[in-house]
């Protein structure tokens, strides 16, 4: 009776389309050239509104801000392989799907701005969309949930949850992802490995070589990506969709990706890392690389992209006027939506804080 | 009407909502098969299946996490912390965002559904099987705590608030799981959550009680009234948040005198804020102070030692007559 | 003296601390190479090295899990929680560990920990990153609930809170953080836990504070005082748990009338508290309610609605005149 | 660029001693016949006192208790490897292992009378033995502490830590695992898969085929044992005390084995299992596995083994008289122990308590 090997796994990473364009052409999915732009176009998007976000911020236009640059693929790639009714739960570095998915350039900077009224989307974008998720991690159950309820319903629909590295040592990353392995819930998770947890790196938040690996203790399929590869991405993600969709249970999927300026706007990563580091990873980009590819597939030139360029900064333009323009929401509606229907005490203490208001406010 | 504990009453709550609406699904440890530790959940997985009412892994959190992500998907999800000592597991998911899907999305998204957990002592159980901290709960804007303390408002009150559109933790004296019966009527009963009832009316002293302390309460009060002759008013809270102050202060205007009854730790617990709300509203009425009669500000004691720290009925009794006679 | 930030103050404590006992080491999220959030431990981890200065993985439990594990091993470990608001995820483990070692062991074991963590709003942040929910730490039997309120008392309490036989739950009113300066001295300087502070005599009027409240309390009290020429006692709490009663009631006793000033919600909050002590003591030297000058019993709103929520310095100089009127 | 492997994993398998008492000699550990006799008298005291305890909680003698039989391996067999500084954290159903440890026969009686004073160990066994952890998991990130400690003061000690196959679903598995990997803390730990927890089968608490393989998720080293095999249980947790204390940091070991009995005393097993997967499992046990393998060493025979059983019986005799001859402490002991010196709060609600004391406590 000696030791006996019980069980083998193995840990694969998928790259497309590499940091100087090169492409595999048997890998490279399927995506009629609109779709290709469309892409293209959501992470530009991205791109421009977390940029000028900058600028507002620390022209004290709007509150502290978290940036996605250059994590622009992972999101932008699931909301392109996401069908309609397929839920998207975010952590807080995904604005390039959630515009995608239809959130209007404005909500970013009324949510910025300390409103709540920044997560509330379109009934169209808002249905099938959870807000950022602060409590790192605090998601990922909720997703195994969302999953379970749609299986539950005998919907064909399914759930993307995205966390990041460090997300992945919160208790409620393991609970979650076990699960949803249980339950065998239509749920693709997608950790965006942007190799920073604020000042911690990848590899003292977790010993383990890869995140990707960490699906093994569920018994949940896993690979790691290149996560500035829009095409890696989405075909990872839509195997994901795919197999979920067909009854195969969550996918673990890792995004290799980077986190190219602050942890947010109120930290400074000269602190804790080199510039170098972050001139290489600038290097990776997935807008450069991606137009690299348009570029070689013959759909994209200088022309166009100046002139997508200036019609998103258009945009941004007129998000920012009508956010400026927007008077601020009534003070007083946080006592609206404490519960469905006010309460004795909440109305005492609403007359009470009404009363007080211009004086209070003026303070 | 047929006498029912109150495990048979939280079951026919259970039962009836499941087969009104099949949004409505149960999730905890060993809740299907095993039909709950207490049994509260028996035979509900043989009658819906184990789609609907989930034996999970060992895990509170995701418990409550999951049950967020149903809510949130239109699903009516009862969860169950098997012991109230274990759900400080899922106090961030709770906190962080259970009572705050509606706010945070300003009503877009909401998180309608139930965390029950078996709560407080005299069961001679094992360490964090006893405790009583409602007040945790209770502190935490944007979700309710509901306590019944017998058959009857157990099962209207769980229908109220499977039914309710917020979040809810349902807190049930596991004393009171077995030691008695009540008629509950086998037809819907919905009580309100928030509302506070009279079991007994009077003018010399007030007395406001929830859960498992209603029943040495009423004896104390029988017994107190016997001897002294005092019309004593009694109240089960019944919803311990949002607190019905209202129902307390109108009576304590009458009587001018008050005790509450609290198996929780004394300081920062439920009488406290019950004390605060008196202040507020009626102070120029006292004629003695609020007595609390609580469990002391001690670490739960293992249950050895565990009989006299909850207010025993002599404690309460000597609690009245003291009040009574200030 | 030098004139320091309690940032700056709470850095001394830790330093001189570390450097003094070698048991002390420190543990949380970007506490080493990045000195902290909020850089309270700035310089920390250069000068006694990464093995007492932890840059822990993202783990609220854990960190407070395994500083318990080093504090029954002897250590000394002060952990830190980013913000109170993601403390949540480690209340079972202080509930259920950290404040039972000692008498599930009869002292066998003792857990001598301290955990920091800023709270409170009024910094412009994200969601989670402003509450104020110190009543949830102060009902748990077993731990003691520390806040100071400025850099001076900061640091003298800190030093107090690591040398404690027992955990402590050490909260930091952030909006205080760098908001102003107090001369601190360089030399050892330890406060008492468990004492509140007279921080000004009077005899008509008892205003009770704690944290961030501070401040404008003390501007509200010079503004009321001078007005209506009334003579304010004003009281810092320090400790939110143990709560010295006695300081508070033998002012009471004295001047009639109460005011208490809290960040958190209304309900269920440490004000409750102070106002069921107050009642147990010197009901009958009540001249008027105390008066509690709270948040609301809200979802914390986000920071584009915080500021009318929290206390406003307006809305304590009415509360003052209301309650010396009264 | 295709698919390229990234990580691949193995899990292995150990037995040493079979269910018929057949051994593999070139595994067999090297122990001297005084220590396989320690062995087996440990497990033979725990399941001696854990029958009696059975006995005494039917008769009300003692209250809810959860036994141990069918367990007594691993933690037996961690007693045996473990050296005298090294710490042992328990879950709860540890008892051959407390007892080989030091622990008293009374301390599990008092414990199970609802007295803290079961915790209080003789100063030699208790300054490196924490208390049952009834929170299941709790233990297991103030095991990575405790590890951290040793390692921090540069003691050769290790720790040992058990917990249950339900307790690996817990986030705080998880997270002590991750910290005691990224600090190699020198802790092994034993998940005790016993089949069951309370009534939920291994399969479906999660979808791994082992729960060894969660220490993939942490690159720690990994190995399942079959946990009614004393010698195998042994081997493993030396190699892993020997691994932590070479600074190769932490082991997760699973401990294949079964709960004979019922949850606790309060639990009823025919609600959910067969008794014909228990009887199988009877077959299995370690104690009968264990005699074959001392009496195929000519180490044991029946008049040894009769012996044994009488003064064991005699010792848990005596144990049982001390225990219901023992006054019950004063009961206004809890105030004593809140915090290290009383508080006026604290003072002033004993006082109350004693005063009312004969009357409640009658009552
Ligand atoms: C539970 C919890 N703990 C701490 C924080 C503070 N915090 C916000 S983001 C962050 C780091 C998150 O790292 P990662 O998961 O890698 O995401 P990234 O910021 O890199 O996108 C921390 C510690 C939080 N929001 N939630
Ligand atoms: C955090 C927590 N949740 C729930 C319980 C209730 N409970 C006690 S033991 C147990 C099952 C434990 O299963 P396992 O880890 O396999 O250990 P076993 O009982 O089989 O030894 C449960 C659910 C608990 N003690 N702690
Ligand atoms: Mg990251
Ligand atoms: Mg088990």
């Amino acid at each position: 009776m000696p030791r006996k090997t019980l069980a083998e796994f193995t840990v694969e990473f998928l790259q497309i389309l590499d940091e100087d364009g090169n492409f595999d052409a048997d890998l490279e999915p399927d995506l009629p050239p609109a779709e290709l732009l469309r892409l293209y176009r959501g992470m530009v998007r991205a791109r421009e509104l977390d940029q000028r976000m900058l600028k507002l911020q620390r022209q004290g236009r709007i509150g502290t801000f978290g940036p996605c640059t250059g994590q622009e693929a992972p999101s932008a790639a699931a909301a392109l392989a996401m069908q309609k009714d397929d839920w998207f739960v975010g952590a807080f570095r995904e604005l390039s799907g959630r515009l995608l998915r239809g959130e209007p350039l404005t909500n970013p900077l009324y949510y910025y701005n300390g409103w709540e009224e920044g997560n509330v989307q379109p009934p169209e974008v808002g249905r099938r969309m959870l807000p950022l998720a602060v409590v790192v991690a605090s998601q990922v159950p909720q997703a195994a949930g969302l999953g379970y309820a749609v299986k539950y319903r005998g919907e064909q629909s399914a759930v993307v949850c995205f966390l990041g590295d460090g997300a992945t040592s919160e208790g409620d990353f393991h609970e979650g992802l076990n699960f949803a392995a249980v339950w065998q819930a239509p749920v693709v998770f997608v950790s965006q490995n942007n190799q920073w947890a604020i000042s911690i790196p990848r590899a003292q938040q977790t010993r383990s070589r890869t995140l990707a690996q960490k699906g093994i203790a569920y018994e949940i399929p896993c690979l790691q990506v290149d996560g500035n590869d829009p095409l890696a991405c989405y075909a990872a993600i839509k195997e994901g969709l795919d197999r979920a969709r067909a009854g195969g249970g969550p996918t673990l999927i890792e995004a290799v990706t980077y986190r190219l300026l602050m942890h947010t706007t109120a930290d400074d990563p000269r602190k804790y890392r080199d510039e170098a580091e972050e001139q290489e990873w600038w290097r990776k980009e997935p807008l450069l690389r991606f137009r690299k590819y348009l570029e070689a597939k013959r759909l994209w030139d200088e022309a166009r992209e100046n002139a997508l360029r200036d019609e998103v900064r258009a945009e941004v333009d007129a998000a920012v006027a009508t956010f400026e323009e927007t008077a601020p929401w009534p003070p007083d509606r946080p006592f609206e939506h404490v519960f469905a229907r006010s309460e004795p005490h909440l109305d005492q203490q609403r007359r009470e804080f009404l009363a007080g208001l211009k004086e209070d406010a003026d303070a | 009407m047929p006498k029912l504990t109150m495990v048979q009453a939280i079951n026919l709550a259970l039962q009836q909502e499941m087969a009104k609406d099949d949004r409505v699904l149960i999730l905890g440890e060993d809740v299907g098969v095993d039909g709950g530790v207490f049994r509260v959940t028996e035979g509900l997985q043989d009658a819906f299946g184990p789609t609907r009412v989930l034996d999970t892994p060992l895990a509170e959190s995701a418990i409550l996490g999951t049950a967020i992500g149903m809510a949130v998907a239109g699903l009516r999800p009862v969860a169950e912390m098997q012991f109230s000592g274990f759900s400080y597991l899922m106090v961030h998911q709770w906190e962080g965002n259970a009572t705050r899907m509606r706010s945070r999305t300003q009503g877009q998204h909401t998180c309608p559904l139930v965390v029950r957990m078996p709560y407080g002592g005299g069961v001679r159980a094992l360490e964090h099987h006893s405790e009583s901290r409602e007040a945790v709960y209770a502190h935490i804007p944007g979700g309710k705590v509901v306590i019944p303390s017998g058959p009857r408002n157990a099962r209207a009150l769980l229908v109220a608030a499977i039914r309710d559109p917020d979040p809810v933790v349902f807190m049930e004296p596991k004393h009171s799981y077995r030691s008695f019966r009540e008629e509950v009527p086998e037809a819907e009963e919905v009580m309100p959550i928030g509302q506070a009832q009279v079991v007994q009316p009077g003018s010399d002293l007030t007395v406001v009680a929830w859960g498992a302390m209603m029943r040495p309460l009423l004896k104390a009060v029988e017994q107190v009234g016997g001897e002294t002759g005092a019309s004593i008013e009694v109240i089960d809270l019944l919803t311990v948040s949002p607190l019905d102050s209202a129902t307390i202060c109108d009576s304590v205007r009458r009587t001018g005198r008050c005790v509450v009854v609290q198996e929780a730790p004394r300081s920062f617990g439920v009488a406290s804020e019950i004390i605060a709300r008196l202040n507020d509203e009626v102070l120029l009425y006292l004629e003695a102070p609020v007595k609390r009669l609580t469990g002391y500000d001690v670490v739960t004691p293992y249950f050895g030692r565990e009989k006299a720290y909850i207010p025993p009925l002599p404690r309460i009794v000597r609690g009245l007559r003291e009040t009574l006679a200030f």
